[in-house]
């Protein structure tokens, strides 16, 4: 079984068909993909976001991304996948994040795609600032972020 | 060594990167926070909540515990908000 | 907060990119949307798969696919969701099932997914007949398919 | 009533449908599975496993035990293996 890793950082938009289709062609031994497309909403709590920019620490983003492919690709067994991370200005609406995986069955994709969501949520080096009605603020991390990604370390 | 600053570090510090020698009293993360922060008001400011200081060495997560020594990239930033 | 709910049965294949902008064009509410494909491989077991041919219960399998979706969007807040079933003959490679959740927040988009998935799999009248190289032969029912439905009614 | 069969008991029963009018001692779905396998070798021969067949009523799962009056449409069909 080759496996298919994918990992790009990049200001311009994705196209999940085209994604999938880049880690499906060709294979017939592929029973399941899932897909997760993070989009930038145009509320946080209770304000309202004209747009959010996000900064990311070049070379570590893309280490520590390649860190959580290779333990979701030992730890579940995946035919491929894949994770993009826009970054710049974006407005609501728009992508932010792709995650893909593919394997034989369900539950190896779904389990590796929530568990390469939440460590990116808690590890890659990414930063957002939103610009709302106030003026521009950096999001602050949230606690059950952490918490999601921790749950990962004790099943 | 060489810093680099990311987020609101980056903008308190009012620059993402600078070349750094600290004296070899200046061990440990936590404490390259502390020699950073005494510099002047502008590092004070930007280092005042150190236990929301997030670091990395050569690109990898670390402890405020960790060792500088033989570190070619040190980074500081908030807790991460990607994905 | 309306709900967007789309449920089809149908022999040709489906578009995700199309079905994804259906679900979440326009809006600024969502944050997180959740994708399963699933494929036909080329094997099952050990036999090499010519085609599937999926038979369904027409009516029933509308209406069992739709209780679902009622009782993922009253378990979960989504902002829509969509199910897409094809029928008839369908070649390794080919996609066979798409299921899609909308969200604000990622851990509903995932959990309403994966239990759509272990519903329709237990639940919906759908039947599968393999073509292989000894005939062809309807596929059975996995207990495990049974166990993973049952366990969102213990949680 | 109508009865419908899918998959392999469809082919066993030779029929996607047909109309029924079992006697009014054919009370529950295991009654008319019963009651159709005695009816002649064919049908013997598709309900002779009945704990793997699976029935609803009306386009809803039942049990075995649930009773048939006033149902306009009943399926049997082997467990799903769709998705």
């Amino acid at each position: 079984m080759t496996a298919n890793v994918t990992i790009r950082i990049q200001e311009t938009d994705f196209d999940i068909a085209r994604e999938i289709s880049a880690l499906t062609k060709g294979r017939t031994d592929i029973g399941a993909v899932v897909s997760f497309s993070g989009i930038c909403r145009g509320d946080e709590g209770s304000e309202t976001i004209a747009a959010l920019t996000l900064e990311h620490y070049p070379g570590m983003a893309e280490a520590e991304i390649a860190r959580h492919a290779e333990t979701a690709m030992s730890r579940w067994p995946l035919t491929g996948l894949s994770v993009i991370h826009r970054i710049g200005r974006i407005t609501p609406g728009e992508n932010i994040v792709l995650v893909l995986t593919a394997s034989q069955h369900r539950h190896a994709a779904f389990q590796a795609a929530e568990f390469l969501m939440d460590y990116l949520k808690a590890n890659a080096p990414f930063w957002k600032r939103e610009e709302g009605a106030a003026g521009t603020n950096w999001i602050d991390a949230r606690a059950h972020d952490d918490a999601a990604a921790a749950r990962w370390t004790k099943s | 060594m060489k810093v680099k600053y990311f987020a609101w570090l980056r903008e308190r510090v009012g620059k993402a990167e600078e070349m750094i020698e600290p004296p070899a009293s200046v061990r440990t993360v936590d404490d390259l926070i502390a020699w950073l922060a005494q510099r002047d008001e502008t590092y004070a400011h930007a280092f005042e909540t150190p236990r929301v200081i997030r670091a990395a060495i050569d690109h990898a997560h670390v402890k405020p515990d960790a060792v500088i020594a033989g570190a070619r990239e040190i980074a500081f930033f908030p807790p991460m908000t990607g994905g």
